[in-house]
């Protein structure tokens, strides 16, 4: 593999002179590039002139290595993705193999499913935004959110056993039921949660220093954010106000009262909170589930144990932390599916980076980078 | 003084001597001494790529303290003695792994954290860019089973790692023999040094 | 008009002028197309209403490879699965992202891992693989010596 | 008078002897109790595990002296009124002299504010 040097060419500064850049590799091996992501910056002076990410550092062949598994055997794949939010990474899958093999997931699952989910969300925007403020300096602000962050793991400890890779969500259903008193420690936590991330919002989104880091850098357009892809808080905090949740709703989402938060002037800042003012959105949906948390089985009866659907394709997709996780998969009638495809919000988001970066100088493409929060596992499958 | 030459001249006859003294009582208090004030204060490169540094992260912070051990995560290889390797290592990423062993100061050493560190792990069958196991192109000293494993089983691969640095000597015939960057126990078939 | 109706209007329309075939799918509707006019059936879609596009990728059916993409109107609040069959030797198919810009990255990954050549692409090259990987993983005819097959249990 | 002058400098001097000692008996055990293995690649810059991109050594941009040169004034400024700043004490003069003195510097600044010197980027 080839390190190469790249090459560099004179360009007139913004003093008018022809000067030659300066070519930096924010490279694999970076603190604040959230994961193994390179990023090759043309600077004059300390503004960026070109940003060119590289990626593919964590690239394992994923959708190569499902095409030789079982459907249940890649549930535990589909965790190693989005390995910061792997509940709903295992969903997102699960939602297709049903759609494809026409399975019928009971009531609790579905239940079980949503508060496992938003949970999940919480806990990651907690890993987005405390690795964002800790880009930006805000050391004690990464400790607060991993504080939440932990609480929330070991809720789903006591349920699946795993601090980080569940998988929990299972074709047909969840894979165990809620333990003892398990509903009441998540709604104990739910309860204490407001007053949490009330801290949180005033200690780093109210901070003035914060304020003057993150606002009006890397701004997304409305019309930009829909025309390059972008779905999530990324999208929702120019404006667009798109939520799987709420315009293609699925699952039991359509009985909660939730509301949609979006930004307006599309820059880190409103990135950043709209993570942070969705987890209040988050428990609210989590309390409403345990209130209409209806009794029963939760794995569909029936269920054969080598899952081989009709031949066919089908598509489904859910609304994760990052955006809209879709996964596409091809069946040819044998337990393994032909194709699998899965569509990674992070990896359309980090897209936008070079448009987001240039003319800003190279502290902010940390910021913007944090906003952006990609999960490499993600990006490159 | 020359680039290392006369330094390493230096040290070894002064090793030497102090190994010459009756029982070589100087030299094994002196090499306890540095050997306990390394052992306390590891400073890990938390060379982080996939699901495993997410532990590393939430082992380093308030619930499981790493600091307590002395180990402190810098993202500089020039800072720190440990490499942790923490996540898959893709075909990709391998030269620049290697790099960054390279540009670590003596003495150093690695912790294979994880399954896909230690032996590709979930990614062992069917991937056409997975380094199966981190022992292939480093010298791997602890390595940690789980996927990903637990921040406490972390901790305790320090706790480990302090028994290796303890073989450290500064007489060169003492100081336990690299042999180059291969693996030692699959270059000797299997029976660890 | 619901949008539902209009959307019927519109894709009645296409189906004449560049001969697609529309089938339903799901909620999805799902249009073939042969891949000389995907681009124009893209820049009409546009128009319509499809401002979003979702996914890109491919298929290797054996013979021939299968590209699908899959578009989103917020405003007809549906969503659409395009579908063009390409020869498997020289693939070559046209670029969208003069339409969309989101198919930039994704075109370039199912260049990497498909070896389907974009037409117009602006930066083609590998975006997940080394450059000078040898050959194209995701095909069914992929055979890397260092590869390991997972022996079959089942 | 002359004790506690000699016990002054006789303070200063220990004082320092103990600090460069400590210092070097730091460095001497650092360098004589550490293995020296030399290798290129420790030499070579660390650029977050890919090799340098491109010349470090590139022409530093106009637009930085102009904000260098107003901070090595205004520093030099600092530096002076500390030295005066011990004798103003309870003297009305002096520090009218003083306020003249500061107040044409002010003046000097005001105008660098006003056409922009301070800007970071032009």
């Amino acid at each position: 593999m080839s390190l190469e040097v790249e090459s560099r060419k004179p360009v007139v500064s913004e003093d008018g002179l022809p000067v030659e850049e300066l070519v930096v590799n924010v490279g694999p091996s970076h603190p604040s590039t959230h994961g193994v992501g390179r990023f090759v910056v043309h600077l004059d002076g300390d503004v960026i002139v070109k940003c060119d990410p590289v990626i593919g550092y964590l690239h394992r062949g994923i959708e190569k290595m499902a095409e030789n598994r079982t459907y249940l055997q890649i549930v535990p794949l589909t965790d190693r993705l989005d390995y910061v939010g792997s509940m709903y990474a295992n969903w997102a899958y699960c939602r297709t193999v049903e759609r494809l093999a026409g399975i019928r997931v009971p009531e609790r699952a579905e239940y079980l499913r949503v508060i496992v989910c938003e949970l999940q969300r919480i806990a990651s925007h907690m890993m987005g935004i405390g690795a964002a403020a800790a880009d930006t300096g805000a050391f004690s602000m990464f400790l607060y959110a991993f504080d939440l962050r932990e609480r929330i793991i070991e809720l789903f400890e006591s349920l699946c056993g795993a601090r980080l890779t569940y998988n929990y969500v299972r074709p047909g259903g969840v894979s165990f039921d809620a333990p003892e008193g398990w509903f009441d420690s998540v709604s104990a936590f739910t309860a204490g949660i407001d007053k949490t991330l009330d801290e949180m919002d005033s200690l780093f989104f109210g901070n003035v220093i914060t304020r003057g880091r993150l606002k009006g850098i890397g701004v997304l357009s409305a019309e930009d954010a829909v025309a390059c892809g972008a779905s999530g808080p990324v999208a929702r905090g120019s404006g667009v106000n798109w939520d799987l949740r709420k315009h293609d709703p699925y699952s039991v989402y359509p009985r909660m009262e939730f509301d949609v938060i979006v930004g307006d002037n599309g820059d880190s800042y409103d990135r950043g909170r709209c993570k942070l003012v969705e987890c209040y959105e988050s428990a609210r949906i989590v309390d409403q589930c345990i209130a209409q948390m209806p009794g029963g089985s939760v794995k569909a009866e029936g269920l054969p144990r080598l899952i081989a659907p009709p031949p066919g394709d089908a598509y489904d997709h859910i609304e994760s932390a990052r955006g809209s996780l879709g996964v596409y998969l091809v069946s040819d009638g044998s337990p393994r599916p032909y194709r699998m495809k899965v569509r990674s919000p992070a990896f359309c988001n980090l897209a936008l980076t070079s448009k987001l970066v240039a003319g800003h100088t190279l502290p902010d493409l940390m910021v913007v980078l944090g906003s952006l929060d990609p999960v490499f596992g993600e990006v490159d499958r | 003084m020359a680039k290392g030459g006369v330094g390493v001249a230096l040290v070894d006859r002064i090793g030497a001597a102090l190994n010459r003294t009756p029982g070589g009582i100087i030299l094994t208090s002196v090499d306890a001494l540095v050997d306990w004030s390394r052992g306390q204060s590891l400073w890990a490169f938390p060379m982080g790529t996939a699901c495993c540094a997410m532990e590393l992260i939430a082992a380093s912070f308030s619930k499981f303290d790493f600091d307590r051990l002395g180990t402190f995560p810098r993202p500089d290889p020039r800072h720190t003695d440990v490499m942790i390797l923490a996540g898959t290592i893709t075909e990709k990423m391998k030269p620049s792994v290697k790099l960054l062993y390279d540009q670590m100061p003596d003495p150093k050493w690695v912790v294979a954290m994880g399954n896909c560190t230690v032996s590709g792990g979930i990614f062992y069958y069917d991937t056409y860019s997975v380094v199966r196991g981190a022992d292939t192109f480093l010298p791997v000293d602890v390595y940690i089973a789980g996927c990903p494993p637990r921040p406490e089983s972390l901790q305790d691969a320090i706790v480990q790692l302090r028994e290796l640095v303890k073989q450290e000597s500064i007489a060169p015939g003492n100081r336990r023999e690299r042999k180059g960057n291969l693996p030692r126990v699959i270059a000797e078939g299997g029976d660890a040094q | 008009m619901s949008p539902q109706h209009d959307l019927n209007y519109h894709l009645a329309q296409l189906t004449s002028d560049l001969d697609a075939r529309i089938s339903d799918h799901f909620e999805d509707v799902v249009i073939e197309i042969s891949p000389l006019n995907l681009l124009q059936l893209a820049g009409e879609l546009r128009e319509i209403g499809f401002d979003r596009l979702g996914m890109v990728t491919a298929v290797d059916l054996g013979d021939e490879f299968e590209m699908v993409y899959r578009v989103t109107s917020r405003a007809l609040s549906s969503s659409a699965f395009v579908k063009a069959r390409i020869g498997r030797v020289d693939a070559h198919i046209a670029s969208l992202c003069d339409v969309w810009p989101a198919a930039n990255w994704q075109e370039r990954e199912v260049w990497d891992l498909f070896g389907i050549d974009f037409v117009g692409h602006p930066d083609m090259r590998r975006i997940l693989l080394p450059e000078e990987w040898p050959g194209w993983p995701l095909r069914k005819d992929y055979d890397d010596p260092n590869v390991i097959h997972r022996p079959d249990y089942i | 008078m002359q004790g506690a002058f000699a016990q002054g400098i006789l303070f200063v001097l220990g004082l320092a002897t103990a600090a460069t000692a400590f210092i070097l008996v730091v460095f001497l055990a650092n360098s004589l109790l550490s293995p020296h293995d030399p290798s290129p690649a420790k030499d070579s810059p660390f650029e977050c595990g890919i090799e340098q991109a491109g010349e470090p050594w590139v022409a530093p941009r106009l637009r930085f002296s102009t904000i260098a040169a107003v901070f090595v004034l205004f520093d030099a400024e600092a530096v002076l009124l500390f030295a005066v700043a011990g004798g103003l004490r309870g003297h009305l003069t002096a520090l009218l002299e003083v306020g003249a003195f500061v107040a044409f510097l002010a003046l000097g600044l005001a105008y660098a504010w006003r056409k922009g010197a301070l800007e970071w980027r032009s």
